[in-house]
């Protein structure tokens, strides 16, 4: 690396006729903004709109409309319900808890179908719910304008969302890879009871039922009292919710790694 | 300047004042030393070692102790030093720096009023980033997120 | 006679409140109080989430929040083991470097505007709108991006990204030039800039005042390069420095390292042109990933027995030395994080470069140490 | 109509109106209503209406050109949403002041807080019924004009330090005290430039000078003056560099921190009625008022009212010319701006004089030629 360089050295811009730099600075940029100056007028002119900002473009000596890509915008959600899969990811990853499930129609009467609602008014349009869910059907959209008059309006539905999923507003390009993850569902098999809860819950239906077979009862030890049933997980179909582990009630399932 | 040079420049100056030298990542080293001799030891590094600029103090609620870090710097070495300190979780004091370092000033006043670290002859101990006359003390591992109802109940009781 | 200047004032940028003494119109004694905008991020990160720690970060200070991620990443993946690819540190030193230009657009639209001249705030807006622009295409937000992450990044850039950003950078160094003119060029700036706010080498290094600051009394301390983290190492780069320890050096140090960023952010794109690749470590724990779900009563992290780890990082803000410790205790939340703000110090050296000046100089001096005090009370 | 005043333009008026309404009531009111005491003094009460209306609305659309102006300086537009170009916007903000609450700080005293902006207000009104705008358009002969509008001119320091100490704020009297210093250092050149005009003119009147500028304008053989004039003006009027009374990076807004409501729309009024009479008195003084010299083709002259357009249109290029200074400058220090005054200014425009004088010795200076007849 060359040798450090004095500041003053570099750029020492002395003052010529006292203020005369400056007012004639001032008065180019004067001439400058006579034909169009820098201020994108909102309502009516768009950043996001592509015809605005093909027409105004830092070639033309206007600093707009540098960003290409105005897609990935993280503005509010927009939420496909007919391929949520009720995991809980989203409301999980929230760090700002403002993801609630809440019961839409669709779902059979025994295990209600779940879809997330948010509160804008909490939310800090993080993206770890978009992030996190594994069908992509909760989505970033780049609307940003919320205002609303009351507090209550805030919080947005989940057929809210869905209503601006299907103004097919550009949705988040970059879709984020979801990193690799070491961990599967693991099953203690003495304690499970072949109790079918977590094949019941389980949002892809990736868990199975095996029969196993029944042991002989040996002398003095009594058969325990079960179906004898174990769950199997499809790996490749697990979307690692965690939503098995949660209703087991026996605790036999477990994060772990076979490796 | 590796953690064992260090300890080795360290050694007939301060004595039994250090409890030893630790390596750690991308610093000279975590010097860890006796509470009670806390000004000899900043002294010490400042002086015969050139860490000249004193750039963090902070406090870690350990539940069963406390223990205070600072953070200096030296131009001469161009390393970071890190100085630590165990404490006893009920009344922990521990005398201040600002003789050797000014900048400790802020940095202690923070530490004392979140982590209830008491820094004795603090020229100017008074609160920085909370309300005067505020009782708790939000870095305790005692001092609970979430739990809105148990403040209330301890506030009144104060 | 003590006057309040804030929290409400316009002086202040932020919500702070300096109690200044004052004779006449000259100062005897000052005194800052901050706590105004104290939000607990140290004791709110002890409940998250190592990567939601992040978001926090954006808003520790809202004009760098880039720098802050950077700093706390840095800080707990050392204190993870864990090791980011490659093309995501030069993207990470990339955000940095774009973040201290827009940082110091920023201070260099609300300085030159304390002095009561309000164009160059409106150009340093316009142009750091450019900055922010560029962080809306890769990261999806303009200040608060939640784009870093432990182990690499979030997203690699999108496609045309680096024409786009170079065009940018031409425009940018274009308009120093503006500048320069419109501040330097201009006798009464001179006037009420040259030998105001004096804070000598010695002071600083005893008060702990770092960054610009610093450099313009003469010190060529600079954390990226004297500790060079991430991949600054095989950047090149020259610190500037100015003389004066006084508000124009300041000025002068500010925008030679946006001229300095320029030059760096040009050789690390040049770099990512020619090295495509991950920009995530491939094998993280499951508690690090985006969907992680948090499960049962059984601390599974205690069970997998994560390896505890302590990680100090240092990194140059654009306000000067930042330093973040986090202490990782084998469990999915941070359990101490402590961060070292620049401004903090900067703040509380403010008698030694404000007494025996003006009342009219406080902005300007004030202006020069560029405070956020998100990052101060944190 | 060039021939007419606006006095006859108002008596007309009223004569007229009088007239029609007199003739269809009965005899004795008919008398009463005609008689030419009644007639002569609604005259004049349209008269001051017609002035009142017309500065304010003037003042209101000044501060519209400010606004334009100063977003192009700053690569922006200005107001644009209410009305044609925004030209209602100021229009609208006024009326927003006008509906706000206008409250007063308890500690405050009562009377300088209320009369003060209004005391401000009205001397900075009183002015234009001084200034004449046009050949015929004026209040009538008044031989000392121009000292009695600077006179007037002059009162502000004392209100706007009596509304700063009243408001019982730190600020407002920081403010003041500036505000009082600078305007009274700042008066001595002002008037000595003043002083140059007068000796080459030889007349206090502003009609006097305008027309004794028929040869040619004063900015060029008084350039000196005019620097001088115009920097006392920026100090007068209080705009950048030299607003450091309301400098809000340090004194939030200096001595009118404390009002709001009509009573600050007060002090903003003032300030750009201020502002108005500075760059009237400079186009009187300096740039020959609403004369335009001969080269001007006569049909750009001779359209009805053409006076008061070329007066108007050189009005607002010359406060174009404090917003460009506004637009590129920062603010001065206090002790900066006393030492400039004091030290700089006064010499200056002391030589200025001197040049004057000499001005009028020589009769005849090369490229501008010589004085009318009327000189001394």
């Amino acid at each position: 690396m060359s040798d450090p360089v004095t500041a003053t050295e570099k750029s020492s811009d002395n003052p010529i006729l006292w203020v005369a730099k400056p007012m004639v600075t001032a008065a180019r940029q004067f001439a400058k903004s006579l034909v169009r100056p820098s201020t994108v007028i909102y309502p009516y002119e768009r950043l996001e709109d592509p015809k605005f900002r093909d027409q105004v473009r830092i070639e033309s000596g206007k600093p707009i409309g540098v960003g290409p890509i105005w897609d990935n915008y993280r503005g509010v959600h927009a939420l496909n319900i007919a391929t949520c899969i009720s995991c809980n990811l989203c409301a999980f990853s929230c760090p700002d808890l403002c993801i609630e499930m809440v019961t839409v129609p669709g779902g059979d009467p025994k295990h209600p179908k779940k879809c997330p609602q948010i509160d804008y008014g909490k939310c800090s349009y993080c993206g770890f719910c978009s992030d996190a869910c594994p069908e992509g059907c909760l989505t970033m959209t780049t609307r940003y304008e919320l205002s609303v008059t009351k507090r209550s309006e805030m919080v947005y539905s989940p057929q809210k969302m869905f209503g601006i999923y299907e103004q097919k507003l550009p949705m988040h390009p970059i879709r984020v890879e979801r990193p690799a993850n070491e961990d599967q569902i693991l099953l203690e098999p003495p304690l499970c009871i072949g109790c079918n809860a977590c094949a019941r819950d389980c949002p892809t239906q990736c868990i199975t039922m095996l029969d196993i077979p029944k042991p002989e009862a040996k002398a003095g030890e009594k058969v325990p009292k079960r179906i004898w049933k174990e769950p199997v997980v499809n790996d490749s179909d697990c979307v690692r919710c965690g939503t098995c582990i949660n209703v087991c009630p026996k605790e036999c399932l477990f994060w772990g790694n076979r490796k | 300047m590796q953690s064992e040079d260090l300890a080795k420049a360290l050694a007939p100056v301060l004595g039994d004042r250090i409890l030893g030298v630790e390596p750690f990542a991308k610093t000279a080293g975590r010097l860890r030393f006796r509470a009670d001799a806390a000004l000899d030891v900043f002294r010490a590094v400042k002086e015969d070692l050139g860490f000249h600029h004193l750039s963090m103090v902070g406090g870690i609620d350990w539940v069963s102790h406390r223990e205070v870090f600072y953070v200096a710097w030296s131009d001469r070495l161009g390393q970071y030093l890190l100085l630590s300190t165990d404490l006893p979780a009920d009344a922990p004091h521990i005398e201040s720096a600002t003789p050797v370092w000014p900048s400790a000033n802020w940095h202690e006043r923070e530490t004392w009023e979140l982590v209830d670290i008491t820094f004795d002859h603090h020229p100017d101990l008074r609160h920085l980033l909370l309300p005067d006359g505020y009782v708790f003390h939000p870095l305790l591992r005692s001092f609970k997120l979430h739990e809105p109802e148990e403040l209330e109940v301890k506030k009144r009781s104060v | 006679m003590w006057i309040n200047m804030g929290p409400q004032h316009p002086m202040t940028h932020g919500l702070w409140n300096l109690r200044v003494k004052i004779d006449g119109e000259v100062i005897l004694d000052c005194d800052p109080e901050m706590g105004y905008l104290h939000r607990g991020i140290e004791k709110i990160s002890e409940d998250r989430h190592y990567n939601e720690v992040v978001t926090l970060m954006d808003r520790t200070c809202y004009v760098a929040g880039f720098a802050w991620e950077h700093l706390y990443i840095l800080a707990s993946e050392d204190a993870l083991h864990i090791v980011p690819p490659e093309r995501a540190e030069y993207i990470r030193v990339m955000c940095e470097e774009f973040q201290r230009i827009g940082s110091h657009l920023m201070w260099y639209a609300a300085f030159v505007q304390d002095l009561g001249l309000m164009t160059p705030f409106l150009y340093g807006m316009r142009d750091r709108d450019i900055v922010l622009d560029l962080f809306q295409s890769y990261s999806g937000a303009r200040m608060t991006y939640e784009y870093m992450r432990v182990g690499g990044v979030r997203n690699d850039m999108p496609p045309g990204f680096s024409a786009h950003a170079r065009r940018a950078l031409d425009w940018l160094s274009d308009r120093f030039v503006e500048y320069d003119r419109l501040c330097l060029g201009s006798e009464i700036f001179r006037k009420r800039c040259d030998g105001l706010g004096v804070l000598k080498a010695s002071d600083c290094v005893a008060t702990g005042v770092t960054g610009p600051m610093l450099r313009s009394a003469g010190m060529r301390r600079d954390v990226r390069r004297d500790r060079p983290y991430s991949v600054y190492p095989q950047l090149d780069f020259e610190v500037a420095v100015a003389d004066g320890a006084d508000v124009t050096g300041r000025y002068l140090v500010r925008m030679e390292e946006m001229r300095q960023s320029i030059r760096i952010i040009r050789q690390i794109l040049d770099w990512l042109d020619h090295h495509p690749g991950p920009v995530l470590a491939d094998r993280l724990p499951r508690w690090l990933g985006a969907p992680y779900a948090p499960v049962g009563k059984e601390d599974y992290v205690l069970k997998r027995n994560y390896p505890k780890g302590v990680g100090l990082s240092s990194i140059e803000e654009p306000h000067g030395e930042a330093q973040a410790y986090v202490v990782n205790e084998g469990s999915e939340h941070p359990y101490r994080v402590k961060f070292r703000s620049p401004v903090f110090a900067n703040i509380s050296a403010a008698r030694h470069y404000l007494i025996g000046y003006r009342v009219a100089d406080i902005p300007p001096i004030m202006g020069s140490v560029d405070v956020c005090v998100g990052e101060v009370d944190r | 109509m060039s021939s007419a005043t606006l006095y006859s333009v108002s008596y007309f008026l009223v004569n007229y109106v009088l007239t029609h309404i007199g003739s269809v009531l009965p005899a004795p009111l008919n008398a009463w209503i005609t008689n030419g005491d009644l007639v002569t003094g609604l005259a004049v009460l349209v008269f001051g209406a017609i002035l009142l209306g017309a500065s304010m609305i003037n003042t209101i659309v000044l501060i519209w050109w400010e606004r334009k102006l100063l977003g192009r300086f700053m690569d922006r537009r200005g107001a644009m949403h209410v009305g044609y170009a925004g030209l209602l916007q100021n229009f609208a903000d006024g009326f927003k002041l006008f509906r706000k609450n206008t409250f007063r700080p308890r500690e405050a005293d009562w009377l300088g807080f209320f009369s003060g902006p209004t005391a401000y207000l009205v001397t900075s009104f009183v002015i234009f019924g001084i200034l004449p705008i046009s050949s015929g358009w004026n209040s009538g002969v008044l031989p000392l004009s121009l000292l009695l509008a600077l006179a007037i001119f002059s009162f502000a320091p004392l209100f706007i330090f009596v509304s700063a100490w009243s408001s019982n704020n730190k600020y407002s009297l920081m403010g003041g005290m500036r505000s009082a210093a600078q305007m009274i250092a700042y008066e001595v050149p002002l008037l000595l430039a003043v002083v140059a005009v007068v000796i080459v003119s030889g007349s206090f009147d502003l009609t006097t000078i305008v027309y004794e500028q028929q040869n040619y304008w004063f900015w060029g053989p008084l350039f000196l003056a005019l620097v001088v004039f115009v920097a006392g003006m920026l100090a007068e009027m209080e705009r950048i560099p030299f607003d450091l009374p309301e400098a809000e990076a340090e004194l939030v807004e200096g001595w009118n921190t404390e009002y709001g409501g009509m009573l600050f729309a007060f002090f903003m009024l003032a300030d750009y009625l201020r502002a108005l009479v500075g760059s009237i008195l400079v186009v009187l003084l300096f740039l020959g008022g609403w004369t335009m010299p001969t080269w001007v083709p006569s049909a750009a002259t001779s359209f009805p009212l053409a006076g008061i357009f070329w007066f108007m249109v050189k009005t607002y290029l010359v406060f174009g010319l404090f917003v460009w200074i506004r637009a590129s400058l920062p603010r001065v220090r206090t002790d900066q701006l006393l030492r400039v005054g004091w030290n700089r200014m006064i010499p200056l425009s002391l030589c200025a004089v001197f040049l004057a004088a000499a001005l009028v010795l020589a009769k005849c200076v090369w490229p501008f030629g010589c004085l009318p007849s009327m000189g001394v």
